[in-house]
């Protein structure tokens, strides 16, 4: 029988993360007190982790609608449509804590807990991107927090033959102690595979696939994310766990076997909350209950309490809802990849979730009251005093204190714009065959086998546009990466993204969660990319800082016929242009930051309908073959754009000066909605005709050619000598640390 | 008509099988998917023993896999002179399999790598290159963490002075340097051959460098060359 | 004076060892029966040349325990060094 | 009868061990000094269950040297097993 909890613990529910009111909800929607399991069940259903609590109210302002969408926020990932009958399911999420604490196999579990979700919906995991930051590489734990995530990442990604296709490395002091490591998925499937959750029907089976179930994060959701890091890394030691990426890839293979073979009618992975979590989930949606036998749950050690098999966080399990008759089929269909399976349970027709062990019911709640009932919260907000005078402060118009030539190289070996070479070699990018374009351009593009249609995919965010405004942080991280994705010529389709924050708690940081919605929000409705799924991470403190609000952002393109994708790498012999309109803006810029040592003033403004504008004419250009080339503007501006595409194609250029800017501004303004692009010469009447038509300002600036970079008599530098600057900028912090004491 | 058969292993943690099968296709073969429990190649002219984390590469790379019930049919191929050609993970499994010589190792700089390199073709005389002239320069894909190639001196010197040696790195031009090699391979070998040549065992993918839409075509030759030592139907 | 150490850098009791199991899942497949509990680590052998045996030690431990090993999922231990003159 | 063996698998002497080496170079940086010739392996522990001592180990000796080794590059011992009942 159920045995009553005693008033007397209730510390229990509070270092399990749960307040006071919580548990008298707990109280209230079971009619009595928990017992230990139904406890650690709630506590951790109800973390800010699996329940969204605090962000939920503002997720609702962002639009996530449209024809193309097949499935929205909500389930394991989001859905959209490619046409040719096929879909791509995509998703974002972090795992930023464990990674702080043991980078190896923090990183390395989170690329495996983000594959999982994709594997859910029923597609193929056929691509990964990693967007990361970090403190400043000058620092030796910054160093192995940073080597050891990007060798998880690959270590994990590279064994399950996931390519692993793009992402991002940013740098700064405030992710010094909360480093962000996020990681996207994006999978395929035949559009009448999609496993959709809620086709269980009472007497189904419920079958546990995968590693066998042990200590792993117990409480550990509540813990790791109700706690801040300082607290937590004591405390959380089962939270970090050793990834089996072997076991992962065998798990790949069996769900799309049983998938191909329809012998489910349901996937589930076990992310957060474990078994607690996939149960309750998979119940809910089907408008069941579910009974489950913990004792027939394999174990990977003995004596684990109900409440730890209950909420473990053990990596590669997946639940699978099996009809009766399929049984025997999926079970083989395991034991052929060598995989662990076993019934644990199966949905009931009244709306409990009941566990049970040796006989007895160890647990028994409302199946509907872990999901549905969770808590809400609107928390207070409230904007940080010291924001207006910061954007007061505006460097643009300081006196430039390096000359154009030497701050261009300067530039390109600041961390944040250097090549990521030394990160994406280390990650196989090319296995599945299928990567027309991998990392080093603007967006990675992926081909639709046996079609000539392809998914194009950037992952982006600027944590000073987001310190400095986070509502236009938010939408420059959107505007961003759907130019980076209409540079190969692809279409905005659909985003995810992910949320880094610090403690909801506090009302500075959730008024800067509520403003990135909702800039983001305005920008994908302008940009018509509607967003089917993210994840939320708050409390990435620790004692004494706090990340920058941190929202990245990532897209999916479609190109219609990728052998009409636009490379980054400038040619020879072509007229090169200016797309978009220079503003003077050098507010939160890496100019300012790295030349001028300053981050303040006001961001660069965003004028949506310019953003859609340039996509559009970017897409057109493309598709009707009139371009050459592409590469967007971003950190460091039209000169860092220029410099990497001459790098990238090892072809010079010479451009002249406008006269209506200090040269300095020109290069380095971070102004949005621009693009370089290059093209044949006979080809600049019909680039002109179609930048009118679509009203985007148009700037025929040089000509591409020579060994040498030239910008009037201001810029004069050797390709060669550039791209030995960018090129090694990383290695040579990392190889400095190594030498110096 | 169909072409040659040519067998695709597939070990758990195979990766690349799916693109091999596809390179057989796309020249011409008749691919045909082994399964690692499998007794027999499935009637197959040649084999091919993919790359990939067999096993998670637990231990040291191929060195479960090499256990395989398929390696003993593997093994009885090799030993009629039938061709047999071990890409990346395979490789490793020939050489744990003492199939080939030698063993593959840590690259020197620790580090998986991912990158576009250039080899050069050594010797005519195996299945999979009897098409090229030794010197031809090859643009092919490498990605591992464990493919530094090394050998006893008294083995290195045998395989080199038999010419056993099918393909080094180097630079687009075909010379050879430390800059040029991915991860630090004795004597810069990216390939060898067993003592008959029908057993090759190589790092770089060609099976990924057959298709120009995804990348470079240094591979064709070598699987042109394998459907012309086992022309369809012999 | 130097001393040649050997530590042992194993994965926290509990904590998966996937390698351990992919070698233990193994052994029947390759005809070797009665084998479990596997588990996998690291062994590192290493000089050190300090004035005394404790100094030794103390920089050992030093480096097992902040380099070689990371507190939040491994354990170490030192094995018995010997004198190397 | 149970028995728990230690095994202990290194690169064998000539070997370049890039690891050990990566590990020699950190030291420095990280300000301790006076270690030398570090040497990386690996330390497998397992249980086996066997009639006779002799038995297991000839069982141990077998996994050791066909499994967990490679004779071509590395070389093995087994350390001394103790009971476990
Ligand atoms: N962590 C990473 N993993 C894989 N690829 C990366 C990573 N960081 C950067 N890249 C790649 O390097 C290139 C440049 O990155 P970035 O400067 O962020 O591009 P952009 O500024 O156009 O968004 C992109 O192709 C990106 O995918
Ligand atoms: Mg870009």
């Amino acid at each position: 029988m159920v045995q009553a909890h005693q008033r007397g613990d209730a510390p229990i529910h509070r270092a399990l993360g749960l307040t006071d009111e919580e548990h008298d909800r707990i109280v209230a929607a079971l009619g009595r007190e928990p017992n230990r399991a139904e406890l650690a069940m709630y506590a951790a259903m109800w973390s800010e982790h699996c329940s969204y609590k605090s962000s939920r109210v503002h997720l609702g302002e962002l639009p996530t609608d449209g024809p193309q969408v097949l499935v929205g926020p909500g389930e394991d990932s989001g859905v959209v449509d490619l046409g040719d009958g096929l879909a791509c399911a995509f998703k974002m999420e972090s795992h930023s804590h464990p990674s702080a604490i043991e980078p190896y196999q923090g990183a390395a579990t989170g690329v495996g807990g983000i594959v999982r979700d994709v594997l859910s919906m029923g597609a193929r995991p056929v691509a990964l991107l990693d967007p990361l930051r970090f403190g400043s590489l000058e620092d030796a734990r910054n160093r192995w927090l940073f080597e050891g995530v990007v060798a998880g990442i690959g270590g994990y990604g590279n064994c399950i033959g996931v390519p692993t296709v793009g992402g991002e490395v940013r740098f700064d002091p405030a992710h010094g102690p909360n480093p962000t490591v996020n990681a996207m998925c994006v999978g395929f499937v035949p559009t009448d595979r999609i496993l959709r959750s809620g086709r269980g029907r009472p007497g189904d089976v419920l079958l546990l696939i995968g590693a066998r179930t042990g200590r792993d994060g117990i409480g550990g959701v509540s813990v790791l994310a109700s706690r801040t890091l300082g607290r937590a890394s004591q405390e959380d030691r089962p939270s970090v766990q050793i990834a089996d990426p072997f076991a992962e890839k065998l798990l790949i293979e069996a769900c799309l076997e049983l998938a191909g073979r329809g012998l489910l009618a349901g996937l589930q992975d076990l992310g957060g909350a474990g078994l607690t979590c996939a149960v309750s989930e998979t119940a809910t949606v089907a408008g069941a209950g579910a009974e489950i036998d913990l004792e027939a749950v394999p174990l990977r050690e003995e004596g684990l309490e109900p409440f730890e098999i209950l909420t473990s966080e053990s990596q590669e399990r997946m639940l699978a809802v099996v009809r009766p008759g399929d049984l025997q089929a999926a079970r083989e269909a395991c034991e052929r990849w060598g995989l662990v399976s076993a019934v644990v349970g199966r949905l009931t027709s009244d709306g409990a979730l009941r566990a049970r062990s040796g006989g007895r019911v160890v647990a028994e709640v409302a199946a509907h009251s872990l999901t549905e009932e969770a808590p809400r919260y609107r928390r207070p907000m409230a904007a940080p005093p010291t924001l207006d005078e910061v954007q007061a402060d505006d460097p643009t118009f300081l006196p430039p204190p390096v000359a154009p030539g030497e701050a261009v190289l300067r530039l390109l070996a600041a961390p944040n714009v250097a090549s990521k070479r030394w990160v994406w070699e280390r990650y196989d990018s090319i296995v599945q065959g299928n990567t027309v374009a991998g990392p080093g351009g603007d967006a990675a593009v992926i081909r639709l086998e046996g079609s000539t249609r392809a998914v194009a995919l950037s992952t982006d965010g600027n944590g000073r546009y987001g310190r400095l405004d986070p509502y236009l942080g938010g939408a420059h991280a959107v505007a961003e990466s759907a130019r980076n994705v209409a540079c190969v010529g692809a279409r905005p389709l659909a985003v995810t993204n992910c949320l880094n924050f610090g403690s909801p708690e506090r009302p500075e940081v959730m008024w800067a969660f509520r403003e990135t919605v909702r800039g983001m929000g305005d920008a994908c409705r302008a940009l018509g990319a509607p967003v089917t799924g993210g994840n939320v991470s708050f409390y990435n403190e620790s004692e004494d800082s706090s990340v920058p609000p941190t929202p990245i952002v990532g897209m999916l393109g479609l190109l219609e016929d990728h052998r009409l994708r636009l490379g980054s790498a400038l040619r020879p012999g072509m007229a090169l242009y200016l797309l978009g309109e220079t503003f003077a803006e050098l507010g939160g810029s890496e100019y300012a930051e790295t030349i001028l040592g300053v981050v303040r003033g006001r961001p660069p403004g965003l004028d949506l309908r310019r953003e859609a504008a340039l996509v559009t004419l970017l897409v057109e250009a493309a598709g009707r073959k009139v371009l050459a080339g592409a590469h967007d503007c971003s950190d460091g501006g039209l000169a860092a754009a220029l410099a990497e595409t001459a790098i990238a194609g090892d072809c010079g250029f010479a451009v002249s000066l406008p006269n209506h800017l200090p040269p300095h501004v020109w290069l380095f303004s971070e102004s949005a909605s621009r693009a370089v692009v290059w093209l044949l010469r006979s080809s600049a009447t019909d680039l002109e005709t179609l930048a009118e038509a679509r009203g985007v300002p148009i700037e025929r600036i040089g000509e591409s050619g020579g060994p040498r970079m030239v910008v009037g008599d201001e810029v004069d530098i050797a390709v060669t000598e550039a791209a030995a600057v960018y090129e090694d900028a990383i290695p040579r912090l990392l190889r400095s640390g190594r030498s110096a004491g | 008509m169909s072409g040659s058969r040519v067998a695709v292993i597939t070990f758990p943690g195979s990766l690349d099988d799916r693109d091999a099968l596809r390179a057989v296709r796309l020249v011409g073969g008749t691919p045909v998917p082994v399964w690692h429990r499998d007794r027999d190649l499935g009637g197959a002219d040649a084999v091919i023993l993919p790359g990939g984390f067999s096993y998670g590469d637990h231990l040291r790379a191929g060195a479960i896999a090499r256990f395989a019930p398929v390696m003993v049919a593997v093994a009885d191929h090799a030993e009629r002179g039938g061709p047999v050609l071990g890409i990346c993970n395979g490789f490793q499994i020939l050489c744990e399999a003492g199939l080939l010589p030698g063993a593959l190792t840590r690259n020197a700089g620790l580090a998986f790598v991912c990158r576009r390199v250039h080899v050069r073709c050594e010797t005519s005389a195996t299945p999979f290159t009897s098409t090229l002239e030794p010197g031809e320069v090859l643009p092919v894909p490498v990605k591992h963490g464990e493919g530094r190639f090394v050998a006893d001196p008294e083995t290195l010197e045998r395989i080199e002075d038999e010419g056993r040696v099918v393909f080094r790195y180097c630079s687009p031009g075909g010379d050879l340097g430390d800059e040029w090699n991915p991860n630090g391979a004795t004597n810069h070998i990216a390939g060898i051959a067993n003592d008959r040549g029908n057993v090759v065992g190589m790092m770089p993918h060609p099976e990924h460098a057959v298709d120009p839409e995804v990348g470079p075509t240094g591979g064709q030759p070598l699987f042109e060359s394998l459907l012309q030592a086992v022309p369809a139907g012999v | 004076m130097k001393r040649r150490f050997e530590i042992v850098v194993m994965l926290k009791p509990g904590m998966a060892d996937p390698q351990g199991r992919a070698v233990e899942d193994a052994l029947p497949t390759m005809g070797w029966s009665g084998v479990t509990d596997v588990r996998t680590g690291k062994h590192v052998e290493l000089t050190v040349e300090a004035e005394s045996e404790e100094a030794a030690r103390a920089l050992v431990e030093q480096v097992a325990g902040r380099l070689l090993s990371n507190p939040v999922i491994e354990e170490y231990r030192v094995l018995a060094a010997e004198e190397v003159g």
